[in-house]
């Protein structure tokens, strides 16, 4: 009963944790780059600043109930999503739902997204989205490898119990005998946060960031938020699969570093052709996973 | 007269191979005429011939040596006619094999007459306007 | 007894009226076939689990049985048929043909589930195919001619590989009836039930579209009535999956005996299949993403979710067979949704090409929030049936080791939502066009079958345990593996769990928080006109193309060019030039028109038969 | 005093009488097929009751002729097997016969219906016919006059496929004709049942028994349209008169199918290995029919080279007779063969009524333009194609099965290919008639065309095929008495000499 | 050439062929009895006067025992005559028939012996049942009569619709006798007049009545045959 309020208090709790923190990443990512580029970039709480702003300024352009409705369910999406991930060894709501739903959550997220893209009918926030939706062809054949052969390893797709497999210590986590499933995976990842040099969606250059391009005011600001959680869930994966989890504080540290590696390869790497990246998943990647899912089948 | 008849056709003569022979070379000749002459109405005529060479030998199973006529007189009668006479029924036969053999050679005939009406020509590699 | 004939009666009386009466008064046909589906559904509900026998051939008795998998498939049926019929009551144009076509093939659906025997079986199959056939043709469309022969030739094709199986076991066992067959099947020898086994999987495969005989499904799925195609996909495809089932409950337990036939842990045919299914699923979602028209889309996307049903199938353990009939399930649900959404689309606009359409949104609301449900089932997303159906499927292929297929399911599945994305933005999102400004809603039989299409979409997205509940029984009733862990709301496996309503719960909820943080900022103006967009400087009109809708994923398609060139269609393209070539060869030999080489031939005949004998009595 | 011998003497009678009815009345000759017809068939149907007694469920009368019994007699074999034939043709003529009140003969218009009645009446004496020599002269009697019914269009296309038809038959005949001579040669018999019997019993010489059997498959296959013999097929169909065609392809080649069945079951007997002559032959001709059938665009000619597809088919399934389902198929095959080609006929007939082309571009559409016409075609069509609650769907079922249960795999998949190829071109056909708008030339043409009695001898054969097609065993019993009385041959010989 | 080679080889397999079967078959040995019934052939010549009250074996044969073929025969025949009408009809009229005129021997032999012809040919079938001969002998002899006229009288022109209906009443006659057998004795063609003393003009039944009968018949119908090929034959 305790246990269960407990957790309840969590769920509630934890999101508002997730923005907060997430928020600070955006920042420290801005900030990070900035000192890579040689640049001093703006203060770590920039981010939350900004959410403020948007969402006190007035009269943004409203293209329809969908328009409205899509960065609500982007942002809802994400929070639910959120809550099937374990952080820092609390199970929020994954008992009643392993990877595989988790997989499935995810994508609440950007279809709201899109829609509400689709309905602003501009054509280069649509473009945004194929291009995000064939790049997300790429990379989630290489993340579905790289969860599969976790699955076959731990004979098991529940977060909980693969955490639980990992603990004791930095030699247990499965970083280590799943390396090539790990490195396939943080590959992909690159392409889920949307980094370079898989930023072609938003490519500011090209599209006019993309599907961001009609939205403003409260929308950017929730589409902001949606962000900020999604890079945690994100990094939040990995660290349950190949990491072990920890505790709260190890967590967001160690959620923390995957994301810095994400960041330094950003901060370096141009940006592919969508085409280049899409084809870049299908092959090093993928070849990657694939051989690190069959040692896993062979040695199982 | 009717001794030198019998001898006539007595085994030591004329074998088998006459009738059966000459049948089977009517048929063969009349097969060759269908097959490699042109001409519609020599093609009727192949037809015939091969039909006379069905009917020489439908008519030939039926002989007997040195046996009569199936038609009974008296004294015929009194004894065991069937030891006497030829087998009549390939006669019987015949005569409706012949009849049809008739009819077939009329209606081709016929048939011709239009052909060469309708095409001018009674060359058989010539009329194939249905085909395929 | 009589029940059975009443249903029969029921159906095929309506055929008759509604073909005799149809051409008198619109009203009628379609009231007449309203009526006959309801009272079949009627008819069906008192017939309980029973079993039938009728007098046909020879004094033979055929059996019709009504079990629990019956049950399921006759519900699914009747209940997309009634969807259909409702959906009819705004389709006048058609002919009355269609609608006694129509009523025949509900009634020949339902008779491949209900029959116990070779015979009857084989009856309502080729009863069910060439009524399709008649209706893609009935409403006299000349594009749809070539679709429609190329349907009708696959499935008679189908059908006859059936047909040969089945004769190869009637002859090893002498029994018509599936029961006998399974009690003398241990008679047959392993050549014999392997070919069986493999010509009925071939056939049935045929009518569930599977890879190398898929090629006749998007060309006739697109060119059949419009109404129709749900049930055209939804569920007809579905009689060639409830075949695969037959033939593998029926004979492949005898080969699970033959260790060389054991690969992976399961028969050969399963190995098979679940490579078929998977491969299946992904090159025809792949090439799903670049149709240009609504209903070839749905289409391939059809032929892939088949995929994923066969794939499951191929597992054949509790899981896999749990997945396979609720993805049966689910794929019929949804498709039919979609596929009667873009019915209403059409007939308000005229077309499916989805360049010319876009905007629609603003027009037809409720057939876009139903088209958005039908995609979210279509893609997968959890609280609608097609996650609970497809996450059994993943499970149960990683569960099993089938990992490679799995990945290419996964990527199917991936596929399937740049796919839904295309379709839903293209018809309903962006800019409306000139000539659609004044459409309106569809009527209401479209939005009332929306409506109850919707219901089991979430309501078994939301109680996947219900779902799994009724394919569980009927797994039980048949002896084989169910899964057993479940209750209302969710499902474990082995693997991991599903709860349902937890996932409805916490997404309501996070619902309602997004549009807290929504509302709590600023108002929000309006946009003025459609151009009223951010388009870099650029001033813009109405004249100017926004709706970006062709070639939506070039660069993806530029990329899988390679992988797009194989084809099959190509493959068989060819032996139709070679059996033409063929044929001409045939017809100008014998039939060349000469007389005399008629002859001829006569006499090389007479010759060759003589030579024959001569060798064979010296 | 009905005998099965008034199915030969009324029609004799009333094809002499014609010409007597021509001179009370020019229209009488008309009526005179059909009373004819309808006549013999009444006379058939009360014969049927009399067929299906006995303890075996069905029984073999012999019908002496002139009062002589059988062997030293001709007799007339009425049981299963024939009258099943003899019904086929019978419905077929039937329904043929109506069609000619709404047709406009080529002149002389009274020798056109004395023919007719004599083609129906050869064929029937062909299946009734208990002595050979006596089959061979019906046999000339049905060929002659198809002959004269080809050429009767007195156009060229006629006058060539007339004599193309004359060539192949009479040699065939002819051939038949020698066969028979060998027979009687050394067997001194022409019953056949007789024949059987001694046959049997090993009397005859196996030289002899070879070249007989030779000689009677290439002799009867002309008439049964076996492949290499059937060039003069798709030329006939196409020149002749519709009526006539659907006689060809409904009651010719039926007879000489019978024919065939009959002198290789009963006569030589199965033992002999001619079922794989029969196999061979079969999928042949079936193939080849169906191919060529594939890219036809003369609708007349499509059918013809169907039809031939179709023989083969009954062909085949004889073939099977190891399976008595085969057999059974095979016979079933054969009436919906006749009923539904007939069918098809007689309607493309009405279809082009007025019109004249026969060509699928010129009758595009026709299903708009003449609905219930071409509703009746196209359940013929669908039967062909055997698809369910269609009478077809049974006999190609039981084909098939059947060939597999003796053995036949790869027979049967053949002719399932074969099948498969006549869907193609019938589904081409059906997109034709049905898929496009009719042209002003063919809309024209239904205003003129009368058809009433002919729709009624049409829906009369559709009435059968659909029938049938839902409940078989209206025929089954029919059929299942006919495959026993070619299989059993004992059964056939001591039914015609007494008990031996 | 190569094309008559391979007919030559062709037929000499099938003559090869059919020479050894019909080599099994003795030519000119006593018709001995095969199995358990006697050979039909003997069974007629020792029966036939007894059950028919023939004398002429073969015509007994014709006429009754196998009077169905003959009946078909006679359908054949009937047959051609009306085929070929058919197909002759419509090319008939325009048709010029030949100018020059036949000789004098040829029209004045021809009146002396057309009613020679038909008196023989009527006696032909008369006595059918007695002697060589019958109904198509008779037949053809009386036809053979107006093919001397024809070619004697190049006008000359038997009236058609009067063979019609003679060729349509005796065909009728033959039908209806037949069937009288079958409603008196129960069987087709039965005998159903009395046998009478064998070799007597008036005996062996119903055989002369049909023999008359198929006499008129095949007469008329070869005339019309004649005169239909006649008129379209001789061109110009």
């Amino acid at each position: 009963m305790n246990a269960v309020g407990l957790n309840i208090t969590w769920i509630i709790f934890m999101p508002i944790l997730v923005i907060i923190i997430g928020l600070f990443y955006l920042g420290a990512a801005r900030k990070i780059t900035a000192r890579i580029q040689n640049r001093y970039g703006p203060p770590i709480y920039q981010n939350i600043i900004d959410v403020i702003k948007l969402f006190s300024k007035k009269n943004p352009t409203n293209h329809g109930v969908m328009f409205s409705l899509g960065p609500v369910m982007a942002f809802s999406g994400m929070l639910i999503s959120l809550l099937f991930i374990p952080i820092g060894n609390k199970a929020l709501l994954s008992f009643n739902g392993d990877i595989i739903v988790l997989l499935y959550l995810l994508v609440i997220a950007p279809l709201g997204m899109a829609l509400g893209v689709g309905e602003g009918g501009n054509p280069m926030g649509t473009i945004g989205i194929a291009r995000a939706l064939t790049l997300m062809l790429g990379y989630e054949v290489v993340l579905v490898i790289s969860i599969i052969s976790v699955i076959l390893y731990t004979g098991s797709a529940s977060f909980m119990e693969i955490i639980k497999m990992q603990s004791g210590g930095v030699g247990h986590w499965f970083i280590w005998p799943l390396f090539l499933s790990a490195l396939a995976m943080d590959m992909a990842l690159q392409g889920m946060l949307g980094e370079k040099p898989f930023d072609q969606p938003v490519a500011p250059h090209e599209v006019a960031s993309g599907p961001m391009v009609e939205f403003g005011g409260k929308y950017l600001g929730l589409l902001q938020l949606y962000h900020a959680i999604g890079i945690v869930v994100e990094t939040g994966i990995f660290v349950n699969l190949f990491l072990g989890g920890g505790t709260l504080f190890w967590w967001f540290v160690k959620s923390f570093a995957v994301f810095f590696v994400a960041l330094l390869i950003n901060a370096v790497m141009p940006r592919f052709r969508i085409g280049q990246a899409f084809a870049f998943f299908w092959t090093y990647p993928a070849a990657i996973g694939l051989i690190g899912l069959i040692l896993v089948a062979i040695l199982k | 007269m009717s001794e030198a008849i019998k001898t006539f056709f007595s085994p030591s003569v004329l074998g088998p191979e006459i009738f059966y022979g000459s049948s089977v070379a009517l048929f063969l000749i009349g097969l060759y005429m269908v097959l490699v002459k042109k001409n519609l109405v020599k093609i009727a005529i192949g037809l015939t011939f091969i039909e006379s060479g069905v009917n020489l030998f439908l008519i030939s199973i039926g002989y007997v040596w040195g046996k009569t006529a199936p038609i009974l007189n008296k004294t015929l009668m009194m004894g065991t006619p069937s030891k006497e006479v030829v087998d009549p029924v390939p006669q019987a036969l015949v005569l409706t094999a012949i009849v049809i053999g008739v009819a077939v050679t009329a209606m081709a005939l016929s048939i011709v007459i239009v052909i060469h009406d309708k095409y001018g020509t009674l060359n058989i590699s010539k009329i194939k306007e249905l085909k395929w | 007894m009589m029940k059975l004939l009443y249903f029969i009666g029921c159906f095929s009386g309506g055929a008759l009226l509604a073909f005799l009466l149809g051409s008198f008064s619109p009203l009628l046909k379609k009231f007449i076939t309203f009526l006959a589906v309801i009272l079949g559904a009627v008819l069906f509900a008192t017939m309980g689990t029973s079993t039938y026998q009728l007098s046909l051939l020879f004094g033979n008795q055929v059996i019709f049985g009504i079990d629990t998998l019956t049950q399921f498939m006759v519900w699914m049926t009747l209940g997309i048929a009634f969807i259909v019929s409702l959906v009819l009551w705004s389709h006048s144009e058609l002919s009355p043909t269609f609608f006694a076509l129509f009523l025949l093939n509900v009634l020949g659906t339902v008779l491949i589930f209900m029959s116990r025997d070779i015979v009857s079986f084989f009856f309502s199959w080729e009863l069910m195919s060439w009524t399709a056939f008649g209706m893609i043709l009935s409403d006299g469309w000349e594009k749809k001619r070539s679709a429609a022969v190329k349907y009708f030739m696959w499935s008679a094709a189908g059908a006859y590989m059936v047909l040969i199986g089945f004769s190869i076991l009637f002859a090893a066992t002498s029994a018509i009836r599936f029961e006998n067959i399974v009690m003398s099947v241990g008679r047959v020898s392993h050549g014999w039930l392997i070919t069986a086994i493999a010509f009925l999987v071939a056939g049935f495969g045929v009518k569930a579209a599977m890879m190398p005989f898929h090629v006749w499904a998007p060309d006739a799925y697109s060119e059949s009535p419009h109404p129709f195609t749900g049930f055209f996909s939804g569920i007809l495809s579905k009689t060639g999956v409830y075949g695969i089932f037959i033939a593998f409950f029926y004979l492949a337990a005898r080969l699970e005996a033959v260790p060389m036939l054991r690969v992976h842990g399961t028969s050969i045919f399963g190995y098979i299949m679940v490579w078929i299914g998977a491969i299946t699923a992904f090159g025809a979602s792949l090439i799903a993403v670049h149709q240009e028209y609504g209903k070839k889309l749905l289409a391939w996307s059809s032929v892939s979710q088949l995929g994923y049903i066969i794939f499951a199938f191929g597992i054949a353990d509790s899981l896999g067979m749990t997945g396979a009939l609720s993805h049966a399930l689910a794929h019929a649900l949804f498709k039919a949704l979609l596929f009667t959404i873009l019915a209403g689309v059409i007939m308000r606009t005229g077309t499916d090409h989805m360049a010319s359409l876009g905007g629609l949104i603003k027009r037809m609301p409720l057939s876009f929030i139903f088209a958005v449900v039908g995609g979210l089932a279509l893609a997968g997303i959890p609280m609608t049936i097609g996650f609970t159906s497809k996450w059994i499927i993943y499970e149960a292929g990683i569960n099993g080791g089938y990992i490679f297929p799995t990945t290419l399911i996964f990527a199917a599945s991936t596929a399937a939502f740049l796919y839904y994305y295309r379709f839903v933005y293209s018809i309903f999102l962006g800019p409306l066009h000139e000539e659609h400004q004044n459409v309106k809603e569809v009527p209401a039989t479209y939005w009332i079958s929306y409506i109850l299409l919707a219901i089991p979409i979430f309501y078994f997205g939301l109680y996947p345990g219900k779902l799994v509940g009724i394919i569980s029984t009927i797994l039980q009733s048949y002896n084989l593996p169910a899964l057993t862990t479940y209750t209302a709301t969710s499902v474990t496996t082995p693997l991991g769990t599903f709860n349902g309503m937890v996932v409805g719960l916490g997404f309501g909820a996070a619902l309602i928080v997004g549009l807290i943080v929504y509302f709590i900022g600023g108002r929000v103006r309006k946009a003025a006109s459609q151009t009223d967009k951010y388009l870099a400087g650029e001033v813009v009109t109405n004249e100017f193309e926004l709706h970006y809708s062709v070639d939506f994923y070039r660069f993806l398609e530029r990329k899988l060019s390679w992988l797009l060139k194989i084809s099959a269609q190509k493959f068989y393209e060819f032996i139709g030039e070679l059996i033409r070539f063929v044929a001409d060869i045939n017809r100008k030999m014998f039939f060349c028109g000469n007389g005399q080489a008629y002859l001829y031939y006569m006499t090389i005949v007479l010759t060759i038969l003589i030579l024959s004998i001569w060798r064979i009595k010296p | 005093m009905v005998s099965p011998i008034l199915l030969i003497a009324i029609p004799l009678f009333m094809a002499f009488s014609v010409p007597i009815w021509g001179l009370i009345s020019k229209k009488l000759p008309k009526l005179v097929p059909f009373f004819t017809f309808a006549i013999t068939t009444a006379i058939l149907v009360s014969l049927l009751p009399t067929l299906f007694s006995g303890q075996q469920g069905f029984n073999l009368t012999s019908v002496t002729i002139a009062g002589i019994k059988p062997p030293y007699g001709i007799n007339l074999t009425f049981g299963p097997a024939s009258a099943f034939f003899a019904l086929i043709i019978q419905l077929v003529a039937l329904a043929a016969s109506l069609y000619l009140f709404e047709y406009e003969p080529p002149e002389p218009a009274e020798k056109f219906y004395m023919l007719f009645i004599l083609v129906v009446l050869g064929a029937t004496g062909m299946v009734l016919t208990g002595d050979i020599f006596n089959m061979f002269v019906f046999l000339e009697i049905t060929s002659i006059s198809s002959y004269a019914l080809t050429a009767i269009n007195k156009t060229g296309h006629s006058a060539e496929a007339g004599f193309k038809y004359l060539l192949l038959g009479s040699l065939g005949s002819t051939l038949f004709l020698l066969g028979i001579a060998l027979l009687y040669g050394s067997l001194r018999t022409l019953n056949m049942a007789q024949l059987s019997l001694y046959i049997h019993q090993g009397h005859l010489d196996p030289k002899v028994l070879m070249a007989v059997v030779v000689l009677f498959i290439v002799g009867l296959g002309v008439e049964a349209e076996l492949l290499p013999l059937n060039g003069w097929v798709p030329d006939a169909y196409e020149a002749a008169p519709i009526p006539v065609v659907s006689i060809l392809s409904g009651v010719v080649a039926k007879a000489g199918l019978y024919a065939l069945a009959r002198v290789l079951y009963t006569i030589i007997g199965i033992e002999t290995g001619v079922l794989n002559l029969l196999l061979i032959f079969g999928i042949l001709t079936l193939l080849s029919g169906e191919l060529s059938a594939l890219r036809q665009k003369d609708i007349r000619r499509l059918l013809a080279y169907s039809s031939i597809g179709q023989m083969g088919l009954i062909i085949l399934a004889l073939g099977g007779g190891n399976s008595p389902m085969a057999m059974v198929g095979g016979l079933f095959q054969a009436f919906n063969h006749a009923i539904a080609k007939g069918l098809m006929f007689l309607a493309l007939g009405i279809m082009a009524a007025g019109f004249n082309k026969w060509d699928m571009e010129s009758l595009a559409g026709v299903g708009k333009a003449k609905p219930y016409t071409t509703f009746l075609f196209t359940i013929g069509l669908l039967s062909t194609l055997g698809l369910p609650l269609f009478s077809g769907f049974w006999s190609k079922f039981l084909i098939i099965f059947g060939l597999v249960h003796s053995g036949q795999v790869v027979y049967a998949a053949l002719a399932l290919i074969g099948s498969v190829i006549e869907v193609v071109y019938f589904a081409r056909l059906l997109g034709y008639l049905y898929g496009k708008d009719p042209s002003e030339e063919l809309l024209n043409s239904t205003l003129e065309s009368k058809k009433g009695f002919a729709l009624l001898g049409m829906t009369f054969l559709a009435a059968f095929v659909i029938l049938i097609g839902v409940y078989p065993d209206f025929i089954t019993n029919f059929i299942l008495g006919g495959t026993a009385e070619l299989v059993y041959k004992s059964f056939y010989i001591s039914s015609i000499l007494g008990g031996i | 050439m190569i094309r008559r080679l391979f007919v030559l080889v062709l037929l000499i397999i099938i003559g090869y062929f059919l020479g050894t079967a019909m080599a099994s078959i003795p030519f000119g040995a006593e018709k001995v009895d095969v199995g358990p019934y006697r050979s039909v052939g003997n069974y007629y010549v020792d029966n036939t006067v007894q059950e028919t009250g023939g004398v002429n074996a073969v015509t007994s044969i014709v006429v009754l025992y196998r009077g169905f073929d003959t009946l078909g025969e006679v359908t054949v025949l009937f047959l051609a005559a009306t085929g070929l009408a058919a197909i002759l009809a419509l090319t008939r009229e325009r048709r010029k028939l030949k100018k020059e005129k036949p000789s004098l021997i040829m029209r004045v032999g021809t009146d002396y012996l057309f009613p020679a012809a038909i008196v023989l040919g009527s006696y032909v079938f008369l006595h059918g049942h007695l002697t060589p001969g019958g109904g198509f002998p008779g037949g053809v002899i009386i036809a053979s009569g107006f093919l001397m006229l024809f070619l004697a009288q190049w006008r000359y022109k038997v009236d058609e619709l009067g063979l019609k209906i003679i060729e349509s009443l005796a065909g009728m006659t033959y039908v209806t006798i037949g069937l009288i057998g079958l409603f008196k004795l129960g069987t087709f063609l039965g005998n159903f007049l009395g046998k009478g003393t064998p070799g007597a003009l008036l005996s062996a039944g119903i055989i002369p009545v049909i023999y008359i009968v198929i006499g008129i018949k095949v007469g008329s119908e070869m005339t019309g045959l004649l005169q239909n090929l006649r008129e379209t034959t001789e061109n110009e």
